[in-house]
């Protein structure tokens, strides 16, 4: 077991190289908008997942701040005018925000409750949202121009957008990555194992709960703020609950935990919803229940857990 | 046939029992034999599968396979709640005391699954700390009180077969006394008890019979007259 | 001259959500009937072929799957666009793509103002057409004083400030107005609100279950019939979803109706045939655009956009759904309306006998003037 | 007279609107608990359950012509049938796994029973007549209150007050409170925990059902009737802390009747002012009202 | 500095009327091991709760190292060297048996928010890690994943994490609970190892266990203390035999 861990770890590096290779390319092969609604998703999706795979909480709220990072940085490149970039480092900055008061009140309860309490907070910013008039209300923050980045490259060419929004992952990625693997990282997981015992060390739970709230808000945002640049606008779909509720399928499927699972999942269910537009119509959210049951029922481990458990079963033998 | 009025002599009777935690494979066949009266302990150091033993017999492991023979009659198959009704009492290592119930509801819960249930003045005389925490919620009681709790609340079932999981666990000298005085007692009303204990002091005297457990199975059976000769080797083996 | 030689129509409206019994799937239908009709007037050169999607009523799927389908499944026009955050995103793609963007179910008026453009029209109604209407008719006929149960975002609150403006032209009185969450499920505290105001009229600036679920409490706390309502923005499905018996008696503006004249029974008949539901003005429109549309490339033999769109607003609209319009230079196609008044249960004569029209509303008058627009394309 | 510049009549009638939407909460958050409780589940579905047990009624009067007494009494108890079927069939393979996976499954099943009665009888909602017995209103002098939500009161009020002593003062409730710590040894002492879990999950979506079908005269039925009130259960459920089952009561009632007094003061925020409320009582009370922490 | 690392003056705590500790003066000397017996809910617990802020007094104070600690938070009581085991083996399961005790030493580094930083810049930790472990006969584990391991070998793992924070006090509530003959002679030997230079307070049933370790005894019944001195005198002592041993021979309390 310990010697297929460690096989994992070391062929990590390869296999992450090897998908920044395919990241590059992508693009002359694919689709680049549907490439980069994948690495947006991807993106929040992995922001999620550091909460809920290495933490152990789950937050029912984290549209609120996808959405906010998406609408503020929208209005700021819309209407204040800025560059792109500042766009995005202000909706980061405004979800992480969010995240912290988010925490504060949260972070005391654990399990369901903090599931419930997220979802209610983020409800509250759904509403707060929709009627506030700057939004635009229902029909969403629409316009915003992507601008030239730095005020150099003019991203309204797809390609640029691509690789900004590649980078813009990548960055995130390694953040989260490191994160797991580091000092902080190695306490968060010694609290999800024994948190009493934690406590009992000297080390302030909450503060630690709260800073990995922080962190996995401002990614979500990061996803979020890069989202409405890609598709030029903001909506009211974004902050609400069923979006929260996607996150997790998306996580759940693709394999909680695991480093690259939320990533493979996004990519699996963007490309679903897409696939169902055009043939099954109102059957989306049925197959998307469907999905949601099969998985919890059947398939814990999510794609990639599975396919880590199948090469381990291999290794063993 | 067994009735009411003839009993079948032997309470409990097991065989060749396999117990299981999902993948990993606790008891190796367990043989073991208990008259009705007696008291027999299983000793064992931890994690020899001596909980796992009782837990089995109840049906809470993951799974479990062989013979169980309660009163005369197979128990392999009945769900967990059956047991009792088949007039099997549990005190589970953990106490298990509800928290959600006072002193007295935890008390008052149990289903009278045969005759001879203990009143609560019986029990309350019994456990005088329990009278006065009688409306305390459960697990606001002590460590030592909720010992006595979960002792009690069994005995108002009308069990007449006792699993006591280390009942003198966490409990002081003057309660563990008492608590051997209450067994002896237990005993000579017909009750039958297996006891596992790592209190051999306490232990020692009340058994008719001491099962030695070892990697889940039955390394050694030794009556209450072979005992004094044993002693060394138990040393050994268990370091009592 | 026509790409591919085949003209590619995309739908893309809400197939489950909110919005799909207004348009969603009837307009696929709708659709397919304006192109088998067209090819068995026109019998033309090129092939007409459909696709429709299901957009959710989110934006960014529906901006991503109008990009595909012009990029690399060569649609030539997205169509229908229920709700204005889809159809404000399409038509964004559409002026980048240059491809034709014809929209059916969006109601908010933006769409022919500020963010009109060249590439895009706007068919069968709009919030100021059924807001205006409704106000200036009900006030008129003698409804002068009002009360506004508004759904409280943008969307609510332009209809409020329309039609309250619409009332007070016409010499009504305007005596309060309160704001609702949205989505809302229980408006008792509102209607009580708006009977202890003692309007004549309760304007409901709501849309869909807000506003069915309006009108059913109003009847049952007694508010209706003392006072009537006027909903601002209710569709036939609306009212069939109702009952007459909640419904009665109130009035609303509809661009089109089953049962105005032989035409419109006509076609309406073959519509309730495939969906087994009568039209909702939003899927007789898409049937009329669709066909406006496909002439349009006929006539003039290519599906170039520029030309295209100028060929449309060139050509006058005179089909069983619309007897006078026009597309004008800010994308919006403008034709008479009318204004409706439920019927009671007793006045109706079978299933979907809903409505006595009440007055008809010139095309001129029954839309925001060009002289308000706020639309960048027109020349002042 | 007035208060605050609001006319006294208006607001006793808010307040008794506001007691008829609290005891809807009431209902439906008390069923969250029971299920929460027991099985240590929340459950997602509640809203879908709620939906479903309205539509049942509609399609028992239209295409069975059974009345509305009838269905307020059959369709709890078909629905009650489902929920038991699906936790024989699901929820139970859960429990030994963290809590997070009950909350998962059952968004699920809300989504798939949504979707499912979306594609059958469309967005629009169904009207449900309210039954002739209870027609028409009383003038009460401030106000005139429908007879029929004078109605919906008293049997809420009855139905959560006899689950209350059911759960706090019986046999029963001392078994599923016991159960809810710790089933295996209730099992060991002889009770069916399988089954009274089983029940459990029933009972509390026959609930549920009995709210939806309280509702269906009030509310269009439709497939979304129950997915946005299920948000503002779960901020109540917050609010009053699982801990116990009259908590969950009276932070209905109380919550209704807070957000009846908003819709006259402050309408704008009535949307909010549950969740802003939840925030509050979290920053003095984080394990709810009535919650053990 | 005073002789008594820690002491209790009229500490006191009511549960709803019933009160469980009431006005308990305890003085442990520095460099004891010293024990705190008692009947059954005699408040044992409730008074380890007491020191270590887990619960608030109704009144009294708490003065360690002649600091009034009354009413200070737990984490920062735990910082100040006052720390407590848990009655449950208190061990992080799926992490390694070093990386357990480094979790202990982490905080000496300052960088347990530094979510940027490689995870390697903690192998300077590893060799105090191993020293500790040795010291608890454990090093021969260090790689071991801790779920793996026998009960006996978690509370040892479990008091080298603890001793990670060098901690001034130690209080252990009931350190050989469940254990069998041999695990509980190796933890004994293992309390009175790390007893060198700090104090230990521990609740203990197993009287020959303090028999044998302790320096000092505190006899608490009914809230109150009932008598306190060496084990010898203690055990002669009638009352206390009365109350907690319920015979007139203190060897009968021996396990
Ligand atoms: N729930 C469980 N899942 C997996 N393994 C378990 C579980 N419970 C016990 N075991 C394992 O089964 C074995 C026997 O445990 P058991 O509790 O029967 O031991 P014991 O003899 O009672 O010892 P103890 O003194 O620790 O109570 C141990 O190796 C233990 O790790
Ligand atoms: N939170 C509480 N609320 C009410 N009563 C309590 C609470 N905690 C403890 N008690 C009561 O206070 C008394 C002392 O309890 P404590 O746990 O301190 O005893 P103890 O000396 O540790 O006993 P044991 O040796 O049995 O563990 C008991 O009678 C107990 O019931
Ligand atoms: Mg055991
Ligand atoms: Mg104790």
């Amino acid at each position: 077991m310990n010697n297929t861990n460690s096989m994992f770890a070391r062929a990590m590096p390869l296999l992450l190289g090897a998908l920044f290779v395919i990241g590059l390319v992508a693009p002359f092969a694919v689709y680049p908008t549907f490439l980069m609604k994948i690495l947006c998703f991807g993106l929040f999706a992995c922001a999620f997942n550091l909460l809920l795979g290495f933490v152990g909480l789950l937050s029912f709220g984290h549209a609120a701040f996808l959405g906010t990072a998406g609408y503020i940085c929208g209005m700021l490149v819309r209407d204040a005018g800025v560059t792109p970039e500042v766009g995005i480092v202000g909706g980061t900055l405004a979800a992480g925000a969010l995240g912290w008061v988010f925490g504060v009140l949260a972070i005391r309860r654990t399990g369901i409750y903090f599931a419930m309490i997220t979802l209610a907070l983020s409800q509250m910013v759904y509403f707060i949202v929709l009627q506030w008039k700057a939004t635009g209300g229902e029909d969403g923050l629409q316009g915003v121009p992507r601008g030239h980045l730095f005020g150099v490259i003019d991203l309204s060419n797809n390609l640029a957008m691509y690789y900004l929004v590649f980078a813009v992952f990548c960055i995130g990625f390694a953040i989260i990555y490191r994160t797991i693997h580091s000092p902080f990282g190695q306490i968060l997981k010694a609290i999800r194992e024994n948190e009493p015992r934690a406590i009992s060390l000297g080390y302030d739970v909450a503060k630690f709960k709260l800073l990995a709230f922080v962190l996995s808000a401002s990614l979500a945002g990061l996803a979020g703020a890069t989202k409405t640049l890609v598709f030029q606008l903001a909506s009211l779909t974004d902050v609400h609950w069923h979006m929260s509720g996607e996150v997790v399928l998306m996580t759940l499927l693709g394999g909680l935990g695991t480093i690259l699972g939320p990533l493979v999942g996004a990519a699996t269910i963007v490309s679903l919803q897409s696939e169902l537009a055009d043939t099954v119509g109102s059957w989306v959210t049925v197959i998307m229940g469907v999905i949601f049951v099969i998985c919890v029922l059947l398939f814990r481990r999510g794609i990639v857990g599975e396919l880590q458990a199948l090469i381990q079963r291999a290794g063993i033998r | 046939m067994t009735s009411a009025f003839h009993p079948h002599p032997e309470m409990l009777r097991i065989h060749d029992l396999h117990a299981f935690y999902g993948e990993s494979h606790i008891l190796h066949g367990i043989d073991l034999q208990v008259a009705r009266g007696e008291c027999v302990t299983l000793l064992g150091r931890n994690g020899s599968g001596r909980s796992t033993t009782l837990k089995s017999i109840l049906g809470l492991v993951g799974r479990r396979s062989g013979s169980i023979m309660v009163n005369g009659k197979e128990a392999i198959a009945e769900p967990t709640h059956r047991m009792a009704r088949y007039g099997v009492g549990y005190v589970p290592e953990e106490r298990a005391i509800f928290a959600s119930l006072s002193c007295e509801e935890n008390l008052l819960l149990p289903p009278q699954v045969a005759s001879g249930g203990m009143s609560l003045d019986e029990i309350y005389r019994m456990f005088p700390n329990l009278l006065e925490r009688r409306h305390s919620p459960g697990t606001k009681l002590s460590g030592g009180e909720q010992q006595m709790l979960a002792m009690a609340r069994v005995l108002r079932t009308g069990a007449k077969l006792l699993l006591l999981d280390e009942i003198t666990e966490g409990l002081a000298p003057v309660i563990v006394k008492k608590l051997g005085e209450i067994i002896v007692e237990l005993k000579s009303r017909g009750f039958t008890i297996v006891l596992v204990e790592q209190n051999f002091r306490f232990a020692a005297p009340l058994a008719d019979r001491h099962y030695v457990l070892e990697h889940g199975e039955i390394i050694a059976t030794i009556s209450a007259d072979e005992l004094p000769g044993r002693m060394d080797w138990l040393h050994q083996t268990l370091g009592v | 001259q026509i790409s591919g030689n085949t003209v590619k129509i995309g739908v893309l409206t809400d197939m489950s959500g909110t919005y799909s019994d207004v348009a969603g799937p009837g307009t696929v239908i709708a659709t397919q009937m304006a192109i088998d009709d067209f090819i068995a007037e026109a019998k033309p050169a090129f092939k007409v072929e459909m696709v429709s999607a299901d957009h959710q009523n989110k934006a960014d799927i529906a901006s991503n799957k109008a990009r595909e389908w012009f990029e690399r499944e060569g649609v030539d026009t997205a169509t229908e666009l229920v709700t204005t955050s889809t159809a404000l995103a399409v038509m964004k793609i559409g002026k980048e793509m240059n491809k034709v963007v014809l929209m059916n179910g969006p109601a908010s008026t933006p769409i022919t103002n500020e963010q009109c453009n060249d590439v895009s029209v706007h068919y069968t109604y709009d919030t100021y057409a059924l807001a205006n209407g409704t106000a200036k008719a009900v006030t008129q006929q003698g409804g002068k004083t009002w009360f506004f149960l508004t759904a409280d975002y943008a969307f609510g609150q332009a209809l409020e400030k329309d039609s309250s403006a619409v009332v007070v032209a016409n010499g009504g009185k305007v005596l309060g107005s309160v704001r609702h969450p949205f989505p809302a499920s229980d408006f008792s505290s509102f209607l009580l609100q708006a009977q202890a105001s003692g309007a004549q009229i309760i304007g409901l600036a709501n849309a869909g279950a807000d506003t069915t679920n309006a009108i059913k409490q109003a009847a049952e706390f007694g508010v209706t019939p003392k006072q009537q309502l006027a909903g601002l923005l209710m569709f036939i499905s609306d009212v069939h979803s109702l009952g007459l018996k909640n419904a009665q008696t109130m009035y609303l503006t509809t661009g089109f109706y089953w049962d105005l004249d032989d035409e419109t029974r006509a076609w309406s008949k073959r519509f309730f045939d495939k969906h087994k539901r009568m039209p909702t003005m939003v899927q007789a429109g898409q049937y009329s655009s669709i066909l406006h549309y496909l002439r349009a490339i006929n006539a003039i033999g290519t599906d170039d956009t520029a030309k295209v769109m100028a060929q449309m607003k060139k050509t006058p609209i005179k089909d069983f759904f619309a007897k006078n319009g026009r597309i004008r230079e800010d994308g919006r196609m403008v034709h008479d309306m009318y204004l409706a008044q439920v019927k009671t249960p007793e006045e109706s004569k079978g299933p979907w006998d809903y409505y006595h029209i009440r007055a008809t509303i010139p095309a001129e008058e029954a839309f925001q003037p060009l002289s308000e627009s706020r639309c960048p394309l027109v020349k002042k | 007279m007035e208060i605050f510049g609001v006319p006294s009549a208006l607001l006793g009638s808010q307040l008794l609107v506001g007691l008829i939407n609290g005891s809807f909460y009431a209902v439906l958050s008390l069923g969250l608990a029971i299920i929460f409780g027991l099985l240590n589940i929340i459950n997602f579905a509640h809203g879908a359950q709620y939906m479903m047990g309205a539509f049942v009624a509609w399609i028992a009067l239209t295409k069975f012509g059974v009345n509305y007494w009838v269905a307020l009494l059959l369709s709890p108890l078909i629905i009650g049938a489902v929920g038991v079927v699906l936790e024989r069939t699901m929820l139970r393979k859960l429990y030994k796994l963290d809590h997070l996976y009950g909350l998962l499954l059952t968004f699920g099943l809300a989504l798939i029973f949504e979707g499912l009665f979306r594609d059958q009888y469309g967005i629009s909602g169904q009207s449900y007549p309210v039954p002739d017995l209870l027609q028409g209103g009383v003038n009460l002098g401030f106000m005139f209150l429908p007879i029929y939500r004078g109605w919906v009161v008293v049997a809420a009020l009855t139905v959560c007050f006899g689950t209350w002593f059911i759960i706090e003062k019986t046999k029963l409730g001392a078994y599923l409170r016991a159960g809810t710590e710790n089933p295996q040894i209730v099992q060991a002492l002889g009770i069916n925990v399988p089954l009274l879990i089983t029940f459990t999950y029933g009972f509390g979506v026959a609930l549920a059902a009995f709210a939806g079908v309280l509702a269906a005269p009030i509310y269009q039925v439709s497939p979304l009737m129950g997915s946005n009130l299920i948000i503002v259960v779960f901020a109540v459920v917050v609010i009053g802390g699982m801990g116990s089952i009259m908590g969950s009561i009276l932070t209905g009632l109380g919550l209704g009747l807070i957000e009846g007094l908003t819709r006259v003061f402050y309408p704008e925020a009535s949307a909010v002012v549950v969740f802003v409320i939840m925030v509050l009582v979290l920053l003095v009370r984080p394990a709810g009202l009535f919650g053990k922490a | 500095m005073s002789e008594f690392i820690l002491e209790t003056n009229g500490l006191t705590k009511e549960f709803k009327g019933f009160v469980a500790v009431s006005n308990v003066d305890l003085k442990v000397q520095r460099g004891h091991i010293h024990a705190l017996i008692g009947p059954n809910g005699a408040g044992k617990t409730t008074v380890f709760n007491l020191l270590t802020k887990f619960l608030p007094p109704t009144s009294g104070s708490i003065l360690f190292e002649g600091q009034d600690i009354t009413r200070e938070a737990p984490v920062v009581t735990a910082r100040r060297g006052m720390v407590r085991s848990f009655q449950i083996s208190a061990t992080f399961p799926n992490l390694t048996v070093l990386e357990n005790v480094r979790i202990g030493l982490q905080r000496t580094l300052g960088t347990e928010f530094h979510f940027w930083r490689s995870k390697k810049s903690l192998d300077v930790l590893n060799g105090r890690a191993m020293e500790l472990l040795e010291s608890v006969d454990l090093a021969g584990f260090a790689d071991t994943v801790t779920v793996e391991m026998p009960y006996g070998r978690k509370r040892a793992l479990e008091i080298a994490t603890t001793l990670a924070l060098d901690p001034k006090m130690m209080l252990l509530d009931e350190p050989t609970q469940g254990m069998g003959s041999e695990d509980i002679a190796r933890v004994v030997e293992l309390i009175r190892k790390v007893s060198a230079n700090r104090t230990i307070l521990m609740v203990e049933h197993n009287l020959s266990v303090v028999a044998n370790l302790c320096d000092r005894i505190t006899v608490l019944t009914r809230g109150s203390i009932l008598a306190e001195g060496p084990y010898a005198e203690v055990s002669k002592n009638p009352k206390v035999l009365e109350a907690y041993v319920g015979s007139d021979d203190i060897n009968d309390a021996h396990h």
